[in-house]
């Protein structure tokens, strides 16, 4: 009960939405009640968290191992005089894991200004060339080497798929970087980034939530951030309460869906067995 | 400052909620926008970005070829692509009207538009998707390694579900599948007790089971289920492998949901470079 | 054979092979192939989106031909674009069936600024469009994966455990057995994806369990991914064998032919100067 | 002992071009010398199978194709034998596409089942309605009111012209939904905007590399089985007993598989000597 404002509100919204339901909600779609309630619960819990870790809230986010690659394998590259390699995937900034690849590519670049050591990124859209090219700019003047950013690090190749990991693959051969980073949404162009990755030496860290493409990541790759691993890197590598909260938010809503399950197993056991409760079944099935 | 920043932010988190909140809305006004132009707006602003991609695409090839940089002919070779798929694409179309008017042509059997993506689109795209058949074998090769436990099951699941799944899986005998588990049951107990005797006594053992049991049954090919490939591979597809996928598949589920609200909130900003 | 489809199943030949000869090593076949594949994709996709979504719903709902009339200004700025290109803005208005929206305006207006972003200085002109897009998106996806991938998931989970039909133990249909294992693996899987706690203790060994599970998913998903590659290769292979046939003047083995005696002279002649034959693919 | 594990060293250490021509070669044989495996149908296939039998004549059935030519071997025989099928128990067949070269390989599949081997009549057994773009928002267009996102078919015939249009309106207006489907957007677009808020029944068949995705749904039954591939292909040829192009693969394919589980053992048998070796010295 920390956050005053904050129950308040939801007290208040709560209290005018059952008004609005015992008024015989006109215009509400009731069959989806279930969702609406899902949707507000979870969204609250998400906002509620990620509103106290904006309030100086510290959260324990446990280490993942992946993340401490990253900062060798920047530092390796330093050490050979290559450079570094990093793909935010294929998609537009309307996908999360691309948003999260930025967000890394944010931190990595503060390491490459930090060691001197060039970065290459090459996009497939045109909106992640210029989040990518401002996230490297800021990390540059951050780190007070603006001198060494140029708008070129960050370059677009192509729109389509294969055209972009064979472009991709031809600045591997070319430049051979120490360290390959993958970090987005990725589809079938993942295993030749990690196949020519692999044959050029380089130390690979993949990133992504492409449940297709994990495994190629995990058998060709050094380290791999599976899924919500790779979210709460991004979360973890920022430090911005807002991204913190929400993977503490999420854990939260993971516990619940969890709680959600057994008991709903337990339910329907009691109902198919003694017909006790209400049918579970029927009530998670929304139309 | 407020035309770059603060309206995108506001038609987001307005489109958004409409988007969202129209679900629950039993309103015919509101379900009409929701469910029909606000989704035929996204399809032709989709459009639109598809067209700013391609120019954009083309005005870096055109500076390549300007600044000669390196590599810069095959730039010229780019910009011919597209300058032949756009002519294809608007100017010629190879038939008259009575076959295809224009819109009509980019799927109609015997235009130029039709030749190009015969015979240069697909080949093209298909050979790009089947050079990952060798990129999979070499990755197997040289990639695929049974570093520790949690890597031995990939493996393992891996090559149950390739041999299992194609026709030459039915033809493995059960009973060869149990010799083969007796040894390595026989190389594991080795690791753990490294004593040959005790190695030795575990296989010969096995093996005499299995023999036995063999001889008995008259070695049916399927039989015991739980040693047939093609059931085995059924069985870790159905449930072993959902069960993993679906954890995975919930948390991406929150994930996307969580980034949502927060780009209707405005808390999450990227979008426009924040 | 049409003489446009043998020089079709030429140059299908060519591109095919030269992507494949990347295999071989980074190459100029290869190079060609692959930038006229980009150029040729910019266009193509191009035009589908034009001709599919921009001509018929976007201008033809602002210029439907249903309520076309000459006299009215609307029409007479019609009649100048149809002057330009007759083709996107054919006589009459454009019929789709569509009546007249002008509120789609709004649409094509931002779409327009979307292009005129290829200037630098009004660069930010994208955003608005794309502010559309995403928070379209967002609301479409919040949505479809709560109730998908999560209370769908939820549900699917929570298995029937007291169905006096189910056997205790069946490997490939329904069993109790089965459904433990699904209940084992979905929760322990979620556990490991659990952040806010060091994985320690039960929690440590639950979340081990629950990787291994995510482990043998892997392993699935890399087995199918191997299949589906296999089955495109087979498709290419079945393709170039059609080619090579004499209706199409034997495309697969001229082209072949003349690829590696050029690509075996060039390696001769480079290890000749004793530079590294393949420093580039290998 | 020795000769044979550096033997194996050696092989570990080859170009990967040799690995790359074994592949060819092996996958390049069968096709030409057919050996004619035996196909046993999965219960995942079959219970596609199942779910389009049991439909009752006359149903209104839509099919989606989501996949270019790149993935033409694996999706493309599941759309002519799905068709086949569905031609066979005489339903009424709408195509659609969510990707715009997903026209074309319809107009193929179309042109050879619906044309020239069953004759159907256009407008009247089945319709054509194309691609529009957009992703889920054409999956959510469809659901609410397919008749203002398709105003025109693919030949641009008004849809209001069309008989069989008449009462189609939106997707619980179909009693069945199958997609062909190769990626985004494609099967779980339509499970997550379709399928579940309707409840009207569907199928899929996807390529290989999308079935882990999309199995927790078929698993829950959120979808009814799927066609997994080429292998699942071959599968619904061998049920629906017209053999295509996908069972003509499968000698290739499992040969293919053998090897490929052949590199991994070789592989890590190098990997493991190698190990050894270096922890001796």
């Amino acid at each position: 009960m920390k956050d005053k404002q904050f129950w308040m509100v939801i007290g208040g919204l709560s209290l005018a939405f059952l008004i609005y339901w015992f008024l015989g909600h006109p215009m509400f779609n009731a069959n989806r009640i279930v969702m609406f309630l899902a949707i507000i619960v979870i969204g609250a819990t998400l906002l509620y968290n990620i509103r106290m870790a904006e309030r100086g809230e510290e959260f324990y986010l446990r280490p993942i191992p992946g993340l401490k690659a990253v900062e060798e394998a920047v530092g390796r590259s330093t050490e050979m005089g290559k450079p570094v390699l990093y793909v935010p995937g294929i998609m537009d900034m309307d996908q999360v894991e691309t948003v999260a690849g930025v967000i890394v590519l944010g931190h990595v670049s503060k390491m490459t200004a930090r060691y001197e050591t060039s970065l290459n990124v090459p996009v497939s859209r045109s909106i992640v060339m210029k989040a990518a090219r401002e996230a490297c700019r800021e990390s540059y003047m951050l780190e007070g080497r603006p001198d060494m950013f140029h708008e070129d690090m960050v370059h677009y190749l192509t729109d389509d798929q294969f055209a972009y990991a064979a472009g991709v693959n031809g600045i591997m051969v070319r430049e051979k970087p120490a360290a390959c980073l993958y970090m987005g949404k990725f589809y079938a162009e993942s295993l030749i980034l990690a196949e020519t990755g692999n044959s050029i030496g380089a130390i690979q860290i993949a990133g992504t939530a492409s449940q297709a493409q994990i495994p190629f990541f995990v058998t060709a790759c050094d380290y791999t951030l599976i899924g919500e691993e790779f979210f709460a890197a991004s979360a973890y590598l920022s430090q911005k309460p807002e991204l913190i909260g929400g993977v503490r938010g999420q854990d939260m809503v993971k516990a619940g869906v969890i709680t959600v399950i057994v008991l709903a197993t337990l339910f329907r056991f009691l109902y198919e067995t003694w017909g006790i409760g209400f049918d579970v079944v029927k009530l998670l099935t929304v139309q | 400052m407020i035309w770059k920043r603060q309206i995108p932010i506001l038609i987001v988190a307005v489109v958004g909620a409409i988007t969202l909140f129209g679900w629950f809305v039993d309103q015919p006004g509101i379900q009409a926008f929701v469910d029909d132009d606000a989704t035929q707006w996204y399809d032709i602003l989709a459009s639109f970005a598809i067209i700013l991609g391609a120019l954009n695409l083309m005005k870096l090839q055109i500076q390549k070829v300007a600044r000669k940089k390196k590599g810069w002919p095959y730039s010229l070779v780019a910009i011919g692509g597209f300058i032949f798929a756009i002519t294809a694409g608007f100017f010629i179309k190879g038939v008259d009207d009575s076959v295809a008017v224009w819109g009509a042509h980019v799927t109609t059997e015997g235009t130029v538009f039709k030749w190009m993506f015969d015979y240069m689109f697909t080949p093209m795209s298909a050979t790009m998707f089947s050079l990952l058949a060798f990129f999979v074998a070499s990755a197997s090769y040289r990639a695929f390694r049974i570093r520790n436990f949690e890597a031995t099951l990939l493996l393992v699941a891996g090559i149950i579900i390739m041999v299992g799944r194609v026709p030459i899986g039915s033809m493995v005998s059960s009973w060869f599948i149990m010799y083969i588990v007796v040894l390595s049951l026989g190389i594991g107990v080795n690791s753990w007790k490294k004593d040959k005797m005790i190695t030795f006594g575990v296989v010969g053992v096995g093996v005499a089971i299995v023999t036995i049991a063999g001889m008995m049954t008259g070695w049916p090919i399927d039989q015991p289920e739980i040693f047939y490939l093609p059931t085995i591979q059924e069985w870790i597809y159905f449930y072993p492998n959902v069960a993993g996928a679906r954890a995975i598949m919930i948390g991406i589920g929150l994930g996307i949901f969580a980034t949502s609200i927060r780009y209707i909130l405005g808390i999450e900003k990227s979008y426009i470079g924040e | 054979m049409s003489s446009t489809a043998i020089l079709g199943a030429w140059i299908a030949v060519f591109l095919t092979l030269g992507i494949f000869s990347y295999l071989y090593k980074d190459n100029p076949f290869y190079k060609t192939a692959e930038h006229l594949f980009v150029g040729v994709s910019a266009g193509y996709w191009t035009s589908i989106f034009f001709w599919t979504q921009i001509q018929p719903n976007l201008f033809g709902r602002l210029w439907p031909s249903k309520e076309f009339s000459a006299d009215t200004i609307w029409y007479k700025i019609y009649n100048g674009l149809s002057f330009f290109s007759s083709s996107v803005f054919p006589e009459g208005g454009i019929d789709k069936g569509h009546d007249m929206h002008l509120i789609y305006l709004l649409p094509f207006a931002l779409g327009v600024m979307m292009l005129l972003s290829l200037i630098p200085k009004i660069s930010w002109f994208a955003r608005w469009g794309i502010a559309y897009t995403v928070g379209m998106a967002a609301g479409l996806r919040a949505y479809g994966y709560l109730n998908s991938n999560v209370i769908g998931q939820i549900k699917g989970t929570a298995a029937s455990f007291a169905d006096p039909n189910l056997p205790f133990f069946s490997l490939t249909s329904p069993s109790i057995f089965n459904s433990i294992v699904i209940l084992v693996g979905t929760i322990t899987g979620l556990l490991y994806f659990y952040f806010s706690r060091e994985h320690k203790g039960v929690l440590g060994k639950v979340s081990k369990v629950g990787i291994y599970f995510l482990m043998i998913s892997f392993g699935a998903s890399f087995g199918f991914a191997v299949m589906g590659r296999i089955s495109l290769l087979i498709g290419r292979f079945v393709d170039l064998i059609k080619y090579s046939g004499s209706e199409y003047l034997n495309a697969t083995v001229w082209v072949l032919v003349i690829m590696i005696i050029i690509l075996g002279y060039d390696a001769f002649k480079g290890s000749g100067k004793g530079t590294p034959v393949s420093e580039d693919a290998v | 002992m020795k000769a044979f594990t550096d033997l194996i060293l050696k092989i570990g250490q080859v170009d990967r071009r040799w690995i790359f021509l074994v592949l060819a070669v092996v996958v390049f044989i069968p096709i030409l010398i057919p050996i004619g495996m035996p196909i046993r149908a999965t219960v995942t296939t079959k219970v596609v199978y199942d779910t389009i039998e049991s439909l009752p004549e006359n149903s209104n059935v839509l099919v989606s194709v989501e996949y270019s030519p790149s993935t033409k071997p694996e999706n493309h025989p599941m759309t002519i034998s799905i068709l086949r099928h569905l031609f066979r128990n005489d339903h009424k067949v709408f195509v659609t596409c969510l990707w715009p070269d997903g026209q074309f390989m319809a107009q193929d599949a179309l042109k050879q089942v619906a044309e020239e081997e069953f004759g159907k009549v256009y407008g009247e057994d089945y319709v054509f309605l194309g691609f529009r773009p957009g992703n889920e928002a054409v999956v959510k267009g469809i659901v609410s009111n397919i008749r203002k996102l398709y105003t025109v078919d693919v030949y641009q015939t008004k849809v209001d012209e069309i008989p069989l249009m008449a009462g189609v309106n939106k997707f619980s207006d179909f009693a069945f939904l199958f997609t062909s489907s190769a990626g985004y957007p494609g099967t779980i677009e339509w499970v997550q905007y379709a399928a579940d808020p309707t409840g009207v029944p569907m199928s899929s068949g996807v390529t290989s590399i999308q079935v882990n995705e999309v199995m927790p749904y078929v698993q829950s039954g959120q979808m009814k089985g799927v066609l997994a591939g080429m292998p699942g292909a071959a599968e619904y040829e061998a049920l629906i007993g017209q053999k295509g192009s996908a069972t003509s693969g499968m000698d290739a394919q499992s040969i293919a598989h053998l090897v490929i589980v052949l590199f991994i053992i070789l592989g890590n048998a190098a990997f493991f000597i190698e190990r050894k070796r270096s922890r001796k010295y």
